[in-house]
């Protein structure tokens, strides 16, 4: 992922800094009048919606179709579909971990937990993706809600440790006890998915300008959830939680002492983040029609930790640039040509960026990026 | 087999496998006690004292990996166990010293959730960087000969007899730690750490050093749990990380801080897990005989919540432990 | 390795079209520059047939996949498989090893008139991982074929995207009954034979050896293959006499095994089964070994690989089990075939390189057969053929399952003192294929439902 | 009826006891100062009130109803505010968002399922978060981090955190410590405003005695855990057990 798609990237800083005051006041200077229109416009409900909803139109084209750019890329439509699932599930998780302060090892649980149900649902139930991805998330939700409820008995360092713990008491039910309904380690090979609305089988080609463009209905379908979950989560961080979840973040006793419920409001970040992994979990069974084991493993949990970091910890879309830039590094990079002389090495580098992240750059590729849009703007405005 | 047989064969079971948990579990504990440190390179720390105690022990193969690219196919030391027992410690307790210096301090006034993502990453850098060097291949870390082969004991019969050593080496190990805690100035200031840090600090005594150096004991602990739980399996990268989860369990169920707790813990886990694998429930006349094996790493998990549960910092914590 | 970007963007579409069938084809074929119908003149037959999976094959080469282990346990068997793969794609093209001698329709210049280019992709052996590895060869880098694996639920997971796809998948190692039983598919085929054979192959040697009216005790990896090899040695073990007298489901990567030996241990057998599988198999094996059992009962490793041999040197003198081959079989397809691999890499086959070998010519011996890469004929043209062209004699890829019905080596570990670097198994029998056989509506074959052509 | 009361408030930490059997009522609209030596139980009184801190015995009752049993949050939902010894602020968050979060505590309830409900459409919250930096002289540097203020200005920000969420009693603590003295007479004035504008009931601890006798209704003196004084600044000048306990009254 590179300059090609940061169109949409600039839209979103979510909160409500409409009221900032920018640069200099004076404003003879064109660019200036028009960055200040912008950074009015940027934070817009509307604004951020359309601008992914070109975002997530013109991405895959430009990855795995367009001249030049995906020769550089090496990109192909079913990874692209395959970022925006990764996506979701990361800024959900950052809900979690940028906006509420909470590290949680155990989002494979709920990942997985949506892919496995709706695997299940879909060869036991119903064939519609539509009420597949809903059984999904129904489940994810009803299981946030425990391994929630459990996880914050105790605070501070203990809830990774705890999360990650229950996820993978998970994982090993899933792995032997109750392989007969999980497929144990072949994982769950009976995902029948039907066509959407009965109609457009999600394996074809959009119509005209928008298969070259888009591709897939299947990319659409998964698009669609993901302008949805960026419209929702924008949403919940401009409500009354977005701001306690900062609250929380920044001084948990503070926050109680002006009077809110503190567990309750992690509480319902863990499930709000749950809701989000149980879609992706849930798309990420639309999109490859099997379920590994391995999505309960909490090795999962720790790619959406990196995924998450990498991109931009408390951005609303950085996570979804962390999850592309780590898919993209572990699929293509990792196979080989032309990377050879990476390749060996993809998850020995990623672990050293991760670090070096962490250390110097807490704000991710994301921050990176907007302090690079800052800069720039500054010196246009100065000349 | 008689009941008591049985109940001593689960018992011997459980405490070696609960025996690496605990040395694992003190040094997790004792780190994060005192210095509110998570560390999620702990594992990274077994893993490096397992290939250090894999090379230092025997000669090994490695036929992939760098090394093996670059023509050392055969690498080791090929000095013996005991060699290796005496300087894996040694190794990982100064690194454990160079990781609190330039890993942990910087990050103390960070936020606990930096803290484990930054040992996180590390622990990933340490895996891979094992894999890169000796391939992702398993290796067969060799018992050392006077310990290979079956004891035969009463009761149980045939026992393989590097599993006593386990046990024994760790209990011995357990107690140096222990007197070293309840016993000494030393151990006054960390166990005091461990209850009120301000209030140590208000008292005017320095605790940087000494905190150091339960950085290190910690360390060396999962060093030597490296060595002596090497033997047991095959020996690869993921080893590390394998281990950490269950080990921080222990840390969970006995209490943050408390090394009895933490043997306690790994006690617990080492005989649920051994009389879950052990254990069916067979009622002839209804025809049910279910084995419960393939819920024994689920069982250790379904305990840590219930406890947590019930007693939320552990058996052997204190309750003024707030996060 | 990967070809040119055009085909790239084709194959986006094309897939499209693969999944829609004949309707979608039409439409499409505005869009794509009617690339789909016009494609190679020469042998890929892309004017008879309508466009499917990767079908038709663009430009002078033909793509195959490798989907091997190249990192985590397997890594070692991933190398072999690979060597393996390369010496294929080099005897397609250059001709050599069994290129126009047992595979006498192979020219030694490429398949159909096309050089063979290949790609590659890390399983790691791990399903998830394997199938995103086969997904890029498939939908970036075109492949007409994949191939490798070396676990049963990677080969079910490719199997499922083979089908899905509409690219062939030649399984390569896979011993679970349910890659050509319930999940079977119509785009994967084994070479391999599986746990329900193996337990057939064993009953002769073993009862030979040790013995007619035994008792016995099963260990098993608690996930699908295990339980397959669980089911099928109580099933035929106990039609030649044998007893079970109680079994156990180890978890999946357990390496600690001494409480389940300790249950052996008291429940006074003869015979032990270990069906552990690489990791699994070696500790377990050594376990057992340490505990002092070889020296009260006997062990049986159904499924012997190079982990388990490699890490379990001084535990396997005497035990008996299977492998997917042997360079001791004395069969002039054998030997050529091992003085290749010799000649090429300085050192003897492992019995995976055998296989993977084999089912990259298959291939192309059934493509030139077909005379198009169309893969719903290629599938016709294996479907119940009889060949006796890869060292094992006679044997037949059954139309029912898509299972070579095939001889098995079965093994035993060399004593510590004969023992030498990749050269750990004695051969003790070759057990033909019609000792080892079952019919389609029995066994592993009667739950098996193949799916779609592609081109109904 | 007072508005906060204790009832024999013991807390012991293993064999210390903080607390011992304090007994106090507070009027409502009265400024009482908690004063007494380091180590009195000043500070641990204040935490039990505010339920940080389990009593080992007594009852809180305030408005009439116990509070011993309530989660902190309760206890800010009912009326209780307080202002912490060291700044205890939001410091990635902007002074504006800093009041706009204690504001919204006292709207909005302790928790609510409304989180698709835009934050503007609570009006009141936006009236109250500017009153109240207006109150503290900090709503000109509205948009500044928090992180970014002078000290003085980050205690101010305290303070009016602690006003924003519109208690009925406000608890402070030494809320003067370590600031300059124009920084302390900015704030003395500034409390005394916000008693006179707001008719808070107000808590104070602090050392500074020309404060606490300034500013003060009633002082109850603390020593040892135990009230060995109580009355107005006069009665407490000329105890004699208090100038013994302050060990010869060096700051009277």
């Amino acid at each position: 992922m590179s300059d090609e798609s940061a169109n949409p990237t600039d839209a979103p800083e979510t909160e409500a800094d409409g009221g900032k005051t920018l640069g200099g006041s004076a404003s003879e200077n064109t660019v200036t009048r028009l960055r200040t229109r912008w950074e009015g416009a940027r934070d817009r409900e509307v604004t951020v919606i359309g601008l992914t909803i070109v975002g997530v139109a013109v991405f895959p084209y430009l990855f795995a179709r367009a001249p030049v750019v995906s020769d550089l890329l090496q990109g192909y439509q079913e990874l692209a579909s395959l970022m925006l699932v990764w996506g979701i599930f990361a800024i959900g998780f950052d809900i979690l971990l940028g906006r509420t302060g909470l590290l949680s090892f155990g989002h494979a649980a709920l990942w997985g937990t949506g892919a496995y149900a709706a695997g299940w649902a879909s060869a036991n139930i119903t064939e519609f993706p539509l009420l597949v991805v809903l059984i999904g998330v129904s489940v994810t939700v009803v299981l946030s809600v425990v391994l929630g409820f459990l996880s914050l008995r105790r605070g501070g360092i203990y809830f990774a440790i705890l999360t990650l713990a229950f996820a993978q008491m998970i994982y090993y039910m899933a792995s032997a006890p109750l392989s007969f309904i999980t497929g144990g380690d072949n994982g769950f090979t009976g995902v029948e998915i039907g066509s959407f609305l009965g109609v457009f089988d999600l394996g074809t080609e959009l119509p005209s300008i928008a298969g070259t463009l888009i591709g897939t209905w299947r990319y659409a379908f998964i698009g669609a959830f993901l302008v949805f979950s960026v419209a929702a989560i924008h949403r919940v961080l401009n409500s009354p939680y977005g701001i306690v979840f900062r609250a929380i973040r920044e001084n948990e006793q503070r926050a109680q002492f002006v009077g809110f419920n503190v567990w309750r409001y992690k509480l319902a970040a863990f499930v709000l983040s749950g809701t989000f992994a149980g879609l992706a979990g849930a798309l990420f069974t639309i999109h490859g029609q099997y379920v590994p084991l391995s999505s309960l493993y909490w090795q999962t949990s720790g790619e959406v930790v990196i995924m998450t970091v990498l991109g931009g910890v408390g951005s609303l879309l950085g996570p979804l640039f962390g999850a592309g830039i780590y898919l993209w590094v572990e699929y293509i990079v990792s196979g080989g040509y032309p990377f050879e002389w990476i390749a060996p090495y993809w998850l020995l580098v990623l672990g050293l960026v991760f670090v070096s992240v962490v250390v110097l750059f807490p704000e991710g590729v994301w921050g990176l990026v907007g302090d690079l849009r800052r800069r720039v703007a500054t010196r246009l405005e100065e000349q | 087999m008689s009941l008591v047989s049985e109940a001593a064969r689960i018992l011997l079971n459980g405490l070696q496998t609960g025996a690496i948990y605990v040395l694992l579990a003190i040094g997790l504990s004792i780190i994060l006690g005192t210095l509110k440190f998570v560390n999620f390179a702990h594992g990274a720390l077994y893993l490096i004292g397992l290939y250090a105690g894999l090379l230092i022990s025997q000669e090994t193969t490695f036929s992939g990996g760098q090394l093996a690219e670059f023509g050392f196919g055969t690498i080791g030391l090929d000095w013996g166990f005991l060699a290796a027992l005496l300087i894996v410690p040694a190794l990982v307790f100064v690194l454990g010293i160079a990781m609190e210096r330039f890993v942990a301090r910087p990050f103390y006034d960070r936020p606990d959730t930096d803290q484990i993502l930054l040992t996180f990453g590390l622990a990933i850098v340490a895996q891979q960087v094992v894999r890169v060097l000796f391939s992702g291949s398993s290796q067969n870390f060799a018992q050392p000969s006077w310990a290979a082969g079956p004891l035969q004991l009463p009761l149980i019969g045939g026992f393989p007899q590097w599993r006593l050593w386990v046990i024994g080496i760790t209990a011995v190990l357990v107690l140096i730690v222990y007197a070293l805690i309840e016993f000494t100035d030393f151990g006054l200031t960390v166990r005091a750490g461990t209850q009120d840090t301000e209030m140590v600090q208000l008292l005017g005594i320095d605790i940087s050093r000494p905190y150091v150096v339960v950085f290190g004991i910690g360390a060396a602990l999962a060093g030597v749990a490296g060595v002596v739980g090497g033997p047991l399996n095959v020996v690869n990268p993921t080893v590390g990380t394998d281990i950490l989860v269950p080990a921080f369990i222990t840390v969970v169920i006995g209490g943050l801080g408390s090394i009895r707790g933490a043997v306690l813990g790994g006690l617990i886990l080492g005989i649920t897990e051994s009389f879950l694998i052990q254990w069916s429930l067979v009622i002839p006349s209804l025809g049910i005989d279910y084995g419960f094996a393939p819920w024994s790493q689920v069982g250790i998990y379904a305990i840590a919540a219930v406890i947590l549960l019930v007693r939320p910092q552990g058996l052997l914590g204190s309750e003024v432990d707030v996060s | 390795m990967a070809d040119d970007n055009g085909s790239r963007s084709r194959r986006d579409v094309l897939k499209a079209a693969g999944a829609a069938g004949s309707v979608g084809i039409a439409g499409l074929a505005g869009c794509t520059g009617g690339s789909g119908g016009g494609g190679s003149g020469d042998g890929g037959g892309g004017e008879d047939y309508p466009s499917l999976g990767n079908f038709p094959v663009e430009g002078d080469t033909a793509t195959f996949g490798f989907t091997v282990p190249q990192t985590g346990s397997y890594q070692s068997e991933g190398q072999s498989e690979l060597q393996a793969y390369e010496l294929a794609v080099d005897h397609l093209n250059n001709g050599g090893g069994w290129v126009g001698n047992e595979f006498s329709n192979l020219s030694g210049d490429g398949v159909l008139g096309k050089q063979i280019d290949y790609v590659i992709g890390d399983t790691a052996t791990d399903p998830d991982t394997a199938r995103n590895a086969a997904s890029r060869m498939i939908n970036r880098d075109d492949v007409i074929m994949f191939t490798g694996g070396s676990s049963t639920s990677v080969a079910i997971a490719l199997e499922g995207l083979a089908q899905q796809e509409k690219v062939l998948y030649q399984c390569c190692l896979t011993h679970g009954n349910g890659t050509t039983g319930e999940d079977c598919r119509r785009y994967g085929f084994r070479e391999m034979f599986n746990a329900y054979m193996t337990a057939q192959a064993l009953v002769p040697p073993a009862t030979e050896a040790y013995g007619d009216d035994l008792r016995f005790f099963q260990l098993y990896a608690d996930y699908s293959w295990g339980q397959s090899v669980q089911s099928s040695m109580k099933q035929f073990f106990e039609e030649a006499g044998w007893t079970e007298v109680g079994n156990v489901a180890t978890p999946l990567g357990t390496s600690d095994f001494s409480s389940y030996l300790s249950q052996v241990q008291s429940a006074n057998v003869d015979v032990l089964f270990l069906d552990e599988y690489g990791l699994d198999g070696a500790n377990s094996l050594k376990q057992a070994v340490s505990q002092g059992l070889k020296d009260q009962i006997e062990i049986i490793v159904p499924l012997y690989n190079q982990l388990v041999a490699n890490n379990a040197k001084q535990a396997i003198p005497g035990v008996l089990g299977t492998t997917a081959w042997d360079p001791g079989i004395d069969d002039p397809s054998a030997d050529s075939f091992a003085q290749a691999f010799q000649d090429e890499y300085g050192s003897p086959p492992a019995g995976v390189a055998q296989l993977a070998y084999a089912q990259v010519l298959q291939y192309a011996a059934a493509a030139e057969r077909a005379g198009t890469f169309y893969p719903p004929e290629i599938i016709r043209q294996f479907e119940g053929y009889e060949y006796d062209n890869i060292g094992l004699g006679q044997e037949v890829m059954r139309k029912c399952d898509h299972q070579a019905q095939r001889a098995i080596p079965v093994v035993q570990g060399r004593p510590v003192d004969e023992q030498s670097e990749g050269d750990l198994v004695e051969l003790v029998n070759l057990v033909p294929s019609d000792q080892v056989g079952y019919e389609c509506n029995s066994g592993p074959a009667a739950k098996c439902e193949l799916g779609e052509y592609g081109d109904e | 009826m007072a508005l906060l009361e204790t009832q024999g408030l013991t807390k012991r930490f293993g064999g210390l006891t903080a607390t011992d059997d304090v007994n106090l009522a507070v009027e409502e609209g009265e400024v009482v100062s908690v004063i007494g030596p380091n180590g009195a139980g000043k500070t641990t009184l204040i935490n039990q009130i505010t339920r940080l801190l389990d009593p080992s015995e007594g009852d809180i009752v305030f408005k009439g109803e116990s509070i011993v049993e309530a989660e902190p949050h309760e206890v800010a939902q009912r009326g209780v505010s307080k202002s912490f010894q060291t700044a205890s602020i939001f410091p990635d968050l902007t002074v504006e968002q800093n009041a706009e979060i204690a504001a919204l505590g006292a709207e909005h309830g302790s928790f609510r399922l409304n989180f698709f409900r835009h934050r503007n459409q609570y009006p009141g919250v936006s009236e109250g978060t500017r009153k109240t930096l207006e109150a503290v002289s900090l709503w000109q540097k509205r948009n500044t981090p928090a992180s970014d203020l002078p000290y003085g200005d980050k205690r101010r920000l305290e303070i009016g955190i602690a006003l924003a969420s519109e208690p009925d009693l406000l608890l402070m603590d030494e809320p003067t410590a370590g600031m300059s003295p124009e920084e302390t007479n900015a704030t003395v004035s500034l409390v005394e405003t916000v008693k006179e504008e707001l008719g808070l009931t107000l808590v104070l601890i602090e050392h500074d005695m020309e404060i606490v006798f300034g500013i003060s209704d009633r002082i109850i003196v603390l020593n040892r855990g135990r009230v060995i004084a109580e009355g107005t600044p006069e009665e407490i000048q000329g105890d004699p057990d208090v100038q013994e306990a302050y060990l010869g009254g060096a700051d009277l």
